[in-house]
C-alpha cells in the first residue's frame, strides 16, 4: 500500500488532517502527520489495525504545548515491507481535562508508554489496564508532572545541578 | 490477583543483582522454581534528560544524546541527526552517508560481540566471555583510531559527519574483518550454533512466540528471532543501505527453524555480525570521493537550524533494534520545543517479561541479557530524588555528605576527606 | 598410644591437606585463566583471600538465627573428620571395616551443614539455592553410591580382611583383575565418578546451587568474613576428599614400592604421589570440565544425573556382577 | 592403617575437628575487625532494596518460605519417571497381581539358571 491509497482510505472513513513529510535522503522516505481529534482517535487507531493486523506501535511522544497538551503516536504499518508505512497520529486535549482513551486494548504495547506518558505528563488515559507508575519513584510526590512546562511541573527549587554545565558552584567559591 | 498468590515465592531481581548489568527490577513470584508472574519497575537510573534537552540547543543536544548510553552511543547520535535533517531538510554529502554506514556496522560488531559474551556469562559459561571479549578489543581499537574514543565517539554532526575514514582506517578496518572471519567468526559459529551446553540452556528458554513479538512491538535481534522480517534499516531504506544489500537477518537461513528462543537471537546475532562485515567491505568498495558534511562550521548549522519549523522522526537500527528520535522545532531559538527518544529495549522488556511466564527462575538472567538490555537508555526521563512531604533535592554534594556519614559510622577512625568533583551525575556530564 | 597417633596423624594431615588444597585452588584459577586467555591471579591467591576475608568484619544478619554462626564451625569440623576416613596413598587413618559409609555419610553432612547455615540466614536467595542444592544432593548421591558399593563388593570377593573399607582399595585394585568385563565396567564407572566430582564440587555444568547470576552465590549470599573464609576452606577439603576417592578407587598405584622404601618416608612419598594424581582428576573434572561448560538448569541436572548417569552407573555394576557371577562364560 | 574405628573415634575425630575449627575461628575473631550484629549492615539482601522499608509488592516478604517448594526441581527433573510411575498405579487389582506373577517369575527363572 503506498502513503496517497492509505491517505485516501482514511479520509473516507474519518474527518482528519493529513499532510505528509519527505527528507532529502537518496531514498526519499514519506512519513504520514495526521491530527485527530480525541474522540476520533480510538476508531481510527482500530482502523489502522484493520488495515494491518501487523500494525507496529513504536512510541508515544507526550508534549505541553502550552495551552494544551499533545501525543503523538507513531505507527508502524506493513512493517515487513521496504518500505513500511510510517504514520504518526497526533491526538491532543486540554490541560483542565487530560483525557486520551487508552489503547490497551488495541495496542498492547502501548500501556509503558502510557504509564510513562501518566506520570511525566499528567495526561490521564481512560481505561488503562495498568495505571501504576513506572519510571518515578513511589515516594515521587502526588500532582507534579516533571516535563509540564507550567507551575505542575518542576519548580526552579527542585533542581540542583541539572542546570547549565558551567553554572555549577564550587564549595566554597562565591 | 487472588488470595493463592500469598504462598508463592516472590523474588526481586534488581535493581542490584549480579544477573543485571544496570539498575532495574524484575518481580518475579516463583511456584517451585517455575515463574507465574513477571512485573518490571524501571526508573533506578533517570537522569531527566528529556528535561535538560529542553535546556539546550541542537548542537550540544548531540552530545547530550551521545551520552545516553556508552555501546550504543553512535546509533542514539545518528538517529537524532536524522530527526533534526528530517525536520530541518537538510541533505547529507553520499560519503558522509557511507561513513556512517562504516561506523555503524562496525558498532553493530562490537555491541554484538559483547552480548554473546554475556550470554554466556549469564549461563555461567565464563570462557565465552572471556574470549568474545578477547575478540571485541580489535574492534574497538579500530573505534578508538577513528573517533578517538573507545565510546563516544562522536562522529555525527547535522548534516554529515565530523572526521573522514582515511586510507589507513580502511586498511586497519579491512585487516580486523580478515581478521575476524578467518579466526574469531568459526569459532563463535562454533560455540553458538553447536555447543552442548549453550544448545541445552538457550534452546526453549525465554520463548517468545511471533504472535506475541508483533503484539509487543519487539525489536531489532528479539523481533528477527521470532520470525518477523523487521529491520529499519531495511523498512525505512535509510541512508545508502539499500545500496548495500540489507536485509534482515533470521534463524531460519542458519538453523532452518525459527523458535523465538534465546538460541534464535543469538543466531540472530552471529548471522548480523557476517551481515555488518559484508556490508563494511560493500561500503568501501562504493564509497565516493566528497565532502563530508554540509555545514562548515556548527553556528552556520545552527544558524539554519534557527528557521526551521515542524518536527521530524529519526529512526534507525541500533544493534538492539529499533531506535526512535522525535524531535520538535522552536522557530527562533537555536534549540528545540521537545525531544524524545525511544530505545529498543523498552518494548523488548516487556516482551521478555511476558515470555519468561512458565519459564524457570534459571531462565531470568540468560532471557534478560538475550535482548541485549540497555537500561540506561531505557531510564532516561525524570530529575529528581525526592522524598515524600517534604521536597529534597539530593546533588553530588549531598550524596558526598550523606556517604561520608555513612562511612564515619561505619568506621570511625577513617581520616581521608573527599571533596566534591562537581559535575558528574549519573553517567551524564551535566 | 593409639590415640595419640591417631590424633597426631589427623592434624598433620589436615594442616597438610588445607596447605595443598589451597595451592590447587590457586592453580585452578591460573590454568583455567590460562585457558580463557587470561592472567589469571597469583597462585597464592586463595591463601591471601583467606587471610583477607579472616581479617574482614563479618556480618551477621540480623534475621539470622544461632545456625547461622555455627554451620562454618560444624562444616569445617565435617571436613576435618572427613579427611579420617579419606584414602590418601595409603589407607584412611581411622580404616575399618565399613568405613565408607562414614565417608559418604560425612560427605552429605557438610552440604547438609552448608543448607541449614543458607536456610538460617533469612535470604531468600540463600533459601532457592539451598533447595537446589538438596535436590542435586539427592540426585547424585545414588549413582555415586551404586558405583561404589559395586567396585567395594567385586573388591571383597578378592579375598581381604576387611571387607568394605576404603583400605581395601590400596590392597587390590579393580584393574588387577584384569577381565575385559571389569576393564570395561570400571572404565563407565570412571566417567561417572568424573561426573560426581563435578557436581561434588559445582563446578561447570553443576554451578546450579551457587549460581552467581540467577541467586547471587545461593547458599553463600549472606555469608561474609571469617565464616565465608572457613565454609571457602571446608569447600577446599571437600574438594581434595572426594577426588581422592575416585584416585583411590581408580588409581590407587603408590610409588613406595617400587622405590623400596617403607615406614614414614614410604607413606611421605605416596602422600605427594596421590596428591598429584588429586591434581590430575581435579584437572579434568573441575579445571577442564569449568572451562568449557556452563551452567545447566536444575531440573535439566536432576535428568541428567537420573537418566544417563545412574543409568551409567547401573550398567557398570552390572558389568561386575555379570563378571563375578560368571553368566557369561 | 592407625588403628581400630569404632563410634567413639568416630566422636574423637569430630571432637578434634570442631577444636580445630573452633580455635580457628577464635583466631579469626580476634584478628578481624570485629562483629556487625545491628545497624544498616545486618539487613539481609534483596536485590538492593531496603528491608525496612514497604517495599511494593513485597508486602509479605518475612515468613513466606515454604517447604513445599523445596523439591521442585528434583520433581520437575525426574518428571517423566514419575509419570510412568503414576501410570502403573492403576488402581486395578489385576494390575499388581500381574505385576506380582511377573516379578516372581523372573525370580524363579534366575534360581533355576543358576542352579
Amino acid at each position: 500500500m503506498t502513503p496517497e491509497e492509505l491517505i485516501k482510505r482514511i479520509k473516507e472513513r474519518f474527518e482528519v488532517e493529513i499532510y505528509t513529510s519527505q527528507t532529502k535522503t537518496l531514498h526519499p522516505r514519506e512519513r504520514i502527520w495526521i491530527e485527530v481529534s480525541r474522540n476520533d482517535f480510538k476508531e481510527l487507531m482500530k482502523y489502522f489495525q484493520e488495515i494491518d493486523p501487523h500494525a507496529q506501535f513504536s512510541i508515544i511522544i507526550g508534549e505541553d504545548r502550552g495551552d494544551h497538551l499533545s501525543a503523538t503516536y507513531h505507527l508502524e504499518l506493513f512493517c515487513e515491507n521496504s518500505p513500511s508505512l510510517s504514520v504518526a497520529v497526533i491526538t491532543s486535549c486540554p490541560k483542565e481535562d487530560p483525557k486520551i482513551p487508552s489503547l490497551g486494548d488495541v495496542f498492547p504495547s502501548s500501556v509503558p508508554y502510557e504509564r510513562e506518558n501518566q506520570e511525566f505528563l499528567g495526561i490521564i488515559f481512560e481505561g488503562i489496564p495498568d495505571p501504576r507508575r513506572l519510571f518515578l519513584p513511589d515516594d515521587f510526590p502526588e500532582g507534579i508532572y516533571p516535563l509540564r512546562l507550567d507551575e505542575k511541573g518542576i519548580t526552579p527549587e527542585m533542581v540542583k545541578n541539572a542546570g547549565h554545565p558551567y553554572k555549577i558552584k564550587k564549595e566554597g567559591s562565591k | 490477583m487472588n488470595s493463592r498468590i500469598e504462598y508463592w515465592v516472590k523474588i526481586p531481581i534488581g535493581p542490584i543483582h549480579p544477573a543485571l548489568e544496570e539498575p532495574e527490577k524484575f518481580i518475579i513470584t516463583l511456584d517451585g522454581e517455575r515463574i507465574i508472574h513477571v512485573d518490571i519497575k524501571l526508573g533506578y537510573n533517570l537522569r531527566g534528560l528529556e528535561w535538560i534537552a529542553m535546556r539546550r540547543n541542537y548542537i550540544q543536544l548531540l552530545y547530550l544524546v551521545e551520552r545516553i548510553c556508552g555501546i550504543c552511543s553512535f546509533s542514539h547520535n545518528h538517529t537524532y541527526t536524522r530527526a533534526v535533517e528530517e525536520m530541518a531538510g537538510i541533505e547529507v554529502p553520499e560519503r558522509a552517508e557511507y561513513i556512517r554506514a562504516i561506523i555503524g556496522e562496525l558498532e553493530r560488531i562490537h555491541s554484538h560481540l559483547l552480548n554473546l559474551g554475556v550470554v554466556g556469562h549469564a549461563i555461567g559459561y565464563d570462557t565465552v566471555l572471556h574470549l568474545s571479549w578477547l575478540a571485541r578489543e580489535r574492534v574497538m581499537d579500530i573505534l578508538e583510531a577513528i573517533g578517538g574514543n573507545r565510546v563516544n565517539y562522536a562522529m555525527n554532526t547535522i548534516g554529515g559527519v565530523r572526521r573522514d575514514i582515511e586510507e589507513k582506517h580502511k586498511r586497519m578496518i579491512l585487516e580486523m574483518i580478515r581478521y575476524y572471519r578467518e579466526e574469531v567468526m568459526p569459532k563463535v559459529e562454533e560455540i553458538f550454533l553447536y555447543d552442548p551446553t549453550v544448545e541445552a540452556r538457550l534452546r526453549d528458554a525465554g520463548v517468545i512466540p511471533k504472535r506475541i513479538a508483533l503484539e509487543y512491538s519487539a525489536q531489532g535481534p528479539t523481533a528477527r528471532g521470532s520470525g518477523i522480517k523487521k529491520d529499519v534499516r531495511y523498512n525505512e531504506q535509510l541512508g545508502v543501505y539499500p545500496e548495500l544489500g540489507i536485509r534482515p537477518i533470521t534463524p531460519k537461513e542458519f538453523t532452518g527453524v525459527i523458535k523465538g528462543d534465546v538460541f534464535d537471537r543469538m543466531v540472530v546475532r552471529v548471522g548480523e555480525l557476517w551481515q555488518s562485515m559484508e556490508i563494511i567491505e560493500k561500503a568501501f568498495d562504493q564509497m565516493p570521493e566528497d565532502k563530508i558534511k554540509t555545514f562548515s562550521k556548527d553556528n552556520v548549522a545552527l544558524a539554519k537550524l534557527k528557521k526551521a519549523e515542524g518536527a521530524g522522526i529519526g529512526r534507525y537500527e541500533a544493534p538492539r533494534g529499533e531506535t526512535i528520535h522525535y524531535v520538535r522545532a522552536n522557530p527562533g531559538t537555536d534549540g528545540p520545543a521537545k525531544w524524545k527518544a525511544r530505545e529498543p529495549t523498552f518494548p523488548n522488556l516487556f516482551a521478555v517479561a511476558r515470555a519468561l511466564v512458565g519459564e524457570q527462575l534459571a531462565d531470568v538472567p540468560v532471557a534478560i541479557a538475550s535482548i541485549d538490555p540497555c537500561l540506561s537508555c531505557t531510564d532516561r526521563v525524570a530529575i529528581i530524588d525526592s522524598k515524600t512531604g517534604k521536597k529534597k533535592v539530593l546533588t553530588e554534594k549531598d550524596l558526598l555528605k550523606a556517604s561520608i556519614e555513612k562511612t564515619k559510622e561505619i568506621n570511625p577512625n577513617i581520616k581521608a576527606k573527599p571533596e566534591a568533583v562537581g559535575g558528574i551525575c549519573g553517567g551524564v556530564r551535566l | 598410644m593409639n590415640v595419640l597417633c591417631t590424633t597426631v596423624g589427623l592434624i598433620a594431615i589436615y594442616l597438610y591437606v588445607s596447605f595443598v588444597s589451597l595451592v590447587w585452588d590457586g592453580l585452578d584459577r591460573r590454568l583455567v585463566a590460562r585457558m580463557q586467555r587470561r592472567v589469571g591471579p597469583p597462585l597464592l591467591q586463595p591463601f591471601y583471600d583467606f587471610l583477607k576475608l579472616v581479617s574482614k568484619e563479618s556480618i551477621i544478619p540480623r534475621d539470622s538465627n544461632k545456625m547461622f554462626e555455627a554451620s562454618p564451625i560444624l562444616a569445617l569440623a565435617a571436613s576435618i573428620t572427613l579427611l579420617a576416613y579419606t584414602p590418601i596413598g595409603f589407607g584412611p587413618i581411622l580404616a575399618t571395616k565399613g568405613d565408607v559409609l562414614v565417608f559418604i555419610y560425612l560427605l552429605a553432612l557438610i552440604a547438609f551443614i552448608r543448607v541449614i547455615g543458607a536456610v538460617s540466614s533469612g535470604s531468600p536467595y540463600a533459601q532457592i539455592g539451598a533447595q537446589r542444592e538438596v535436590i542435586m544432593l539427592a540426585s547424585r548421591e545414588a549413582p555415586m553410591m551404586l558405583g561404589l558399593f559395586a567396585i567395594l563388593w567385586r573388591l571383597a570377593k578378592l579375598d581381604v580382611e576387611r571387607p568394605f573399607s576404603l583400605e581395601t582399595l590400596y590392597q587390590h585394585n579393580i584393574w588387577e583383575i584384569g577381565t575385559p568385563l571389569t576393564i570395561v565396567g570400571s572404565l563407565v564407572l570412571l566417567i561417572v565418578f568424573v561426573f560426581w566430582l563435578a557436581s561434588e564440587i559445582e563446578v561447570g555444568y553443576f554451578n546450579i546451587p551457587e549460581a552467581e547470576t540467577e541467586v547471587a552465590e545461593g547458599p553463600m549470599a549472606e555469608y561474609s568474613g571469617r565464616h565465608l573464609a572457613l565454609f571457602k576452606l571446608s569447600n577446599s577439603l571437600k574438594e581434595y576428599a572426594s577426588a581422592s576417592l575416585v584416585v583411590a578407587m581408580f588409581f590407587p598405584w603408590g610409588l613406595s614400592q617400587y622405590l623400596g622404601i617403607s615406614g614414614i618416608e614410604a607413606m611421605l612419598v605416596d602422600l605427594v604421589f596421590h596428591t598429584i594424581k588429586v591434581f590430575m582428576i581435579l584437572f579434568v573434572s573441575m579445571s577442564l570440565f569449568r572451562a568449557i561448560t556452563g551452567r545447566l538448569r536444575v531440573t535439566q541436572a536432576v535428568n541428567l544425573f537420573w537418566s544417563r548417569i545412574l543409568s551409567a552407573s547401573i550398567i557398570g555394576a552390572i558389568l561386575l556382577v555379570i563378571d563375578i557371577l560368571g553368566v557369561i562364560g | 592403617m592407625f588403628g581400630y574405628w569404632d563410634a567413639l573415634y568416630f566422636i574423637y575425630a569430630f571432637i578434634i575437628g570442631l577444636l580445630i575449627s573452633y580455635l580457628l575461628m577464635k583466631w579469626a575473631e580476634k584478628a578481624s575487625v570485629g562483629t556487625r550484629k545491628e545497624g544498616d549492615g545486618s539487613k539481609i539482601y534483596i536485590s538492593g532494596e531496603d528491608q525496612d522499608k514497604v517495599i511494593p509488592q513485597f508486602e509479605h516478604l518475612q515468613g513466606y518460605f515454604t517447604g513445599r517448594h523445596v523439591m521442585w526441581g528434583f520433581i520437575r527433573g525426574i518428571n517423566k519417571m514419575f509419570l510412568t510411575f503414576r501410570r502403573e498405579h492403576t488402581g486395578l487389582l489385576t494390575d499388581y497381581v500381574s505385576y506380582l506373577l511377573i516379578t516372581v517369575a523372573i525370580v524363579l527363572g534366575v534360581m533355576v539358571i543358576w542352579g
